[in-house]
């Protein structure tokens, strides 16, 4: 039962083998390290770099220029801010030289909060990429579609970047990536034997990856967002950190009678509207919820969709639950708990939703 | 023609011809500008010396064999001697459907012609240094002469993206084959070079990183040829970077936005013209035929591309997206 | 009567000599230039700097951090991208800090369509901007508020970001700067030859500016919106560019009996939303409208909260007009006009909201 | 003290005093981060003999006639030798409401004193190097024999911040009072200098500006204090910059990130106490006492701050700008 950082390992070690990939790189993602989440260890294409954010950008561009597939990593996403106008010439590429050009590459950056990262360790990404045309942009919620929509995104002609919330790096799923070892609680220990670092640094030397060889090319295709839970009495839209927070509200909630459907958006842009749309046709009432700061905000496009398409179908005035507007997630767990949302925010801000249904 | 052998008078007067071609190329599309067929210029005049010589170079053609081009809004007379149609800039001076580069989209010099490797020109300063990093990892690891090559403008490269490639590229043991450049005019847009730079050359600053320099006189045709050939030998054989500084002239000062009118500075043509003369490779007659070929021609090309169709507003969504068309959501 | 970019260098002379204003500097901000936009000639705290950005803002900071009151330019907008970071350093310096440090520094760059500036001159960037918590944002969409604002901003003990939608910058109020010559023809020829430099490089080596000596401490106050002009319909918001051009189209609709009441939001943060809020509670329809592309932008986040807060008193659903979402603005006319609100595209979006009102 | 004359024993033996303090204190920030009272450990032990010698060499208050201080996450031991009381960096490490540099809200070493010009210490690698400029520029301005003083790491003179620095601070008759301080521990968190930077000395970047330079031995007290008068008096009495290299030791790795494990490099403590031993200003009694003192103080300090409250959620709000207490709109 592979963990989120082990799902983009083997992504990147298949990509690597079998789709071209054929550079990944970032600072401390290639030996001895292997990405401070290990999420690149082993892979035979991964280097380090310098410690410069804009020429790793830069260097990705280069290279999708040349005709070579990259994962460019940007440590944490409090780091990318420097590089926005490189993220926005990606995004530009095709369209200034009329579609001469393409620039297939991925960016991948672990974003949000959940680890105590304090403030330079919590941000998260995706009210600004979304608003940076261009671009495709996904953030899975779980290993097998973190295993999935990398190998989406390696194989799409166009600028790609790959959110991963860290709350979540090293847990586990409850569907198996089609190639790894068993499930279980002994499936995980080997494939942990198999793919993971010894952490000792005499083993570590020494140490060669021992890939799953049944490995596929699993894909879940951009642009598809998938329901995780059903219900009839509100649709919730989520995507990373808060997610499963989300889908645990709602089996909370139904225990009170409250069905909440619950959707994991997984690609932000092009995001699936028709899912959403459909299910607040269905429940007439939704709750949009990220952990980003809230204003103009992802959700906040969200909901001006809603409310532009949807206005008359609503039951309950839509809503966004998101992080609050301030400067950075404090350190003290009490500080972060406040400043992002919660399992009970959460579910508190879903009961109201349905509450003011009319 | 290469590095060790002394240029021949024929390729001389190539050169001189094209440095004129794209004079006057420069002139008409200031011309242009000024009678409202433009909204903007930006170019060359005075950089032909260095530019002409640099496009005859330059191992032209599409993929990882040939030489990736990172170049800046200066380029016009580095494309057309690569073998540009001049149509090509007219057309983005008027920013036509037919502009081949930008689809009518960009400014007069930002180009962009996959076919040769030339990576879109773009505005902001000094990011072509970054993404040229990327396209030299691409043939550090291919077996190949080619090269990228990236140049700019003096001061921009007090932008962090110009110290960025001097680390990358001369990483110990992982040297990228880049030709960097820089085309020192003294200045920015009015901003002379005296009043933000203590460095006596800018050349100096790759000495740290060990890199090889060369500073040269870049309004003289055969310096500038050779210095070229020279620094691109050492980058395609040793794959490893060099930085060649060169100083030119900024005949029409800045771009339209500071006037677009003559300055009195050196003036590289007509410095290569004396030189020609003297060297009996041309004549007052041919002189006179020579730009009275170019600014026909040009003209000509005017008349046509005024006669072609904007582009239709509707295209906006177009490329937003590899091949797609029309809008996204 | 003077221009905007008259206007902006009039309040930073006042600031020199009665504020404490010490450092106005940028690229090409100093001598021989005074600004791209002219807008800083003849002042005697400005000054050229290199060409980089991160080292423009980053100086601001420091220099706030001395205790120096400056004005930092960034050329265009469009260049401000790689300083995001800084730019975010900048709004949690006091938070980060819990207090201990203010940053009292003002950003000012020019934004927007309007001059066919093609991809890298035309950029929006109030939506990335409001999207950086602890900054003052504002956006004058004339001359006498344009004067006001700034001085404002040079008043303010936090970061402030200044707005300058380029369209406008030659153009005139119609109202005066207190102190400035009079209002019509000739008083606008006569403060041309007060402050505006020559064109003719030998007159301008010798030339001083000669500054109205009757300018006043008027000041607009950040957070403050007005209501430009007043109507029964519909609440149409906006600032920037598009100000003018909905006033104008509210003027054309007028004519058809339909009745905009227009706000000119002024400061983008915090703005004010009493003012919306009242109007709309008035007219039961909103329109907002800014060119921003219209993917997480602002005014999306202002719909969101007209829905939270006055939801079941729209008549019609709240909408967005701003910038198609797309990588630049194109340089041809066809391809400008199709970008971004026009007059014509305004109008109808507000005669569609009032046709659409229940 | 001052740069001229030879420090005396006393002198000598508080530099000691400090180091131990500073070591120490790390020593139990990391331990309180491996028994869960903290959530991240970074810090400086390894960097002691440069680090004491630098805060007491500091020109020490609020204001331009003061030094302005940018420093980097590995700086506790500046600042207790600038007499900061040791429980400020428990403070931060327990992220208590008491942490009067950051109100619980930064991880430990990013300190924060207004009183004494320190600007907030951040994590973003290199942005230090360009807000310092700007102090910079207010002390060029200022009569005054203050200086700003901005220190980082070997790794992040990558990033273009560095470069921008060098750039900005050596304009022609614009030069700034700054010493620019690299610590060179030979990495990043896990990527080796050596493969990464082709510059024998980052020092060596400085020199295409014209800018003075020294690369030192930053593991000796008594040459890190030479050198760092040295370097200070010239850029107090010159008004420009000076760019000082000190190769340190990098004792508990990056990082808690890292495991803040022993690690096998030189220790700088070690070798100033032999020095002092011979010199026979220190023996074995008294390097006894000065580690117990310390660390029974720590200990009760730990003791205290583990007693002291947690940050008010409410308080997320307070100061997202000046002097602002709750909720802004
Ligand atoms: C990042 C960025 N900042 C500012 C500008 C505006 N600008 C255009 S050209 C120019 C001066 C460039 O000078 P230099 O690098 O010497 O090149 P030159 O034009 O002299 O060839 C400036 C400031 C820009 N295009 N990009
Ligand atoms: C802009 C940025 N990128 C990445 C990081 C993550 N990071 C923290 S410390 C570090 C290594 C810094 O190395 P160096 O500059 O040599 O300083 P040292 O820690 O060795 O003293 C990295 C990559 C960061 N903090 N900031
Ligand atoms: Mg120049
Ligand atoms: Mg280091």
């Amino acid at each position: 039962m592979a963990t989120y950082a082990q799902a983009v390992r083997m992504a990147l070690h298949y990509a690597e083998t079998h789709l071209g990939l054929s550079h990944v790189f970032g600072q401390d993602v290639g030996a001895p390290l292997g990405g401070v989440f290990t999420a690149t260890q082993g892979l035979k294409t991964a280097w380090n770099t310098p410690l410069d954010e804009r020429g790793i950008i830069g260097a990705a561009i280069g290279l999708a220029m040349a005709g070579k597939r990259c994962v460019a990593e940007i440590q944490f996403c409090d780091y990318i801010f420097n590089t926005i106008d490189l993220l926005k010439l990606a995004g530009n590429t095709c369209w200034s030289s009329n579609g001469g050009w393409c620039l297939p590459m991925t960016v991948m950056t672990p974003v949000g909060s959940g680890i105590r990262g304090s403030i330079y360790h919590s941000h998260s990404f995706d009210a600004m990429m979304t608003h940076i045309p261009g671009w495709k942009i996904v953030m899975p919620s779980n290993p097998k579609e973190a295993y999935g929509l990398m190998l989406a995104c390696l194989q799409d002609q166009n600028p790609t970047m790959y959110l991963l919330p860290k709350a979540l790096i090293y847990g586990k799923g409850d569907e198996a990536i089609p190639g790894e070892p068993s499930l279980d609680q002994e499936g995980s220990k080997q494939l942990r034997e198999m793919i993971d670092k010894p952490v000792d640094p005499r083993l570590a030397a020494q140490w060669e990856p021992n890939w799953p060889t049944g490995l596929t090319d699993y894909t879940v295709p951009i642009g598809q967002g998938r329901i995780v839970r059903e219900g009839a009495d509100i649709t919730v839209v989520s995507y990373g950190r808060t997610l499963p927070l989300c889908v645990k509200a709602a089996h909370r909630l139904a225990e009170q009678g409250i069905e909440a459907e619950v959707i994991d958006l997984r690609t932000l842009w092009p995001y699936d509207w028709e899912l959403i749309a459909t299910s607040i046709l269905k429940t007439h009432a939704v709750l949009y919820v990220n952990e980003d700061t809230e204003v103009t905000n992802f959700g906040e496009h969200l909901i001006r969709r809603t409310v532009d398409e949807l206005f008359y179908d609503l039951l309950a005035k839509p809503r966004l639950l998101a992080g609050e507007f301030i400067p950075g997630i404090g350190l003290a767990h009490t500080l972060e708990q406040a400043s992002v949302p919660q399992l009970e925010t959460i579910e508190k801000a879903i009961s109201e939703v349905v509450a003011g249904k009319l | 023609m290469n590095a060790a052998t002394p240029l021949a008078s024929s390729d001389l007067l190539a050169i001189y011809d094209l440095m004129v071609q794209s004079r006057i190329l420069e002139e008409q599309l200031i011309k242009m500008f000024k009678q409202g067929h433009g909204f903007f210029w930006i170019g060359g005049p005075g950089e032909e010396a260095f530019n002409v010589p640099l496009g005859k170079l330059i191992k032209k053609g599409q993929g990882l064999d040939y030489d990736f081009l990172h170049l800046h809004y200066r380029s016009n007379a580095v494309l057309l001697a690569m073998g540009m149609d001049p149509v090509d800039p007219i057309r983005q001076m008027r920013n036509t459907a037919t502009d081949t580069h930008s689809g009518g989209r960009n400014f007069c010099g930002h180009l962009s012609k996959p076919e040769w490797n030339l990576t879109p020109i773009t505005s902001p300063i000094e990011v072509q240094y970054v993404t040229a990093i990327g396209t030299g990892i691409a043939q550090r690891d291919h077996k190949t002469d080619a090269i990228t090559i990236v140049t700019g403008g003096d001061a921009g490269t007090a932008e962090g993206d110009f110290a960025s490639c001097l680390v990358w590229s001369t990483r110990p043991g992982q040297e990228l084959p880049i030709l960097i450049i820089v085309t020192n005019n003294q200045g920015g847009i009015s901003t002379s070079y005296a009043t933000q730079h203590a460095e006596r050359h800018i050349a100096d600053r790759a000495k740290a990183f060990g890199m090889k320099t060369n500073v040269i006189d870049g309004n003289d045709v055969m310096e500038s040829y050779a210095a070229i050939a020279e620094a691109m030998h050492y980058v395609r054989t040793e794959r490893k970077p060099f930085l060649l500084e060169a100083n030119v002239s900024r005949l029409y000062g800045h771009s339209s936005a500071s006037g677009a009118n003559f300055q009195a500075e050196e003036d590289p043509i007509a410095r290569f013209r004396e030189c020609l003369i003297q060297q009996n490779v041309l004549d007052v007659t041919s002189i006179k035929e020579i730009e009275e070929k170019h600014t026909q021609a040009i003209h000509a090309l005017i008349s046509q591309v005024l006669t072609e169709r904007m582009p239709d507003p509707a295209s906006i969504f177009d490329y937003t997206y590899w091949q797609q068309k029309g809008r996204v959501m």
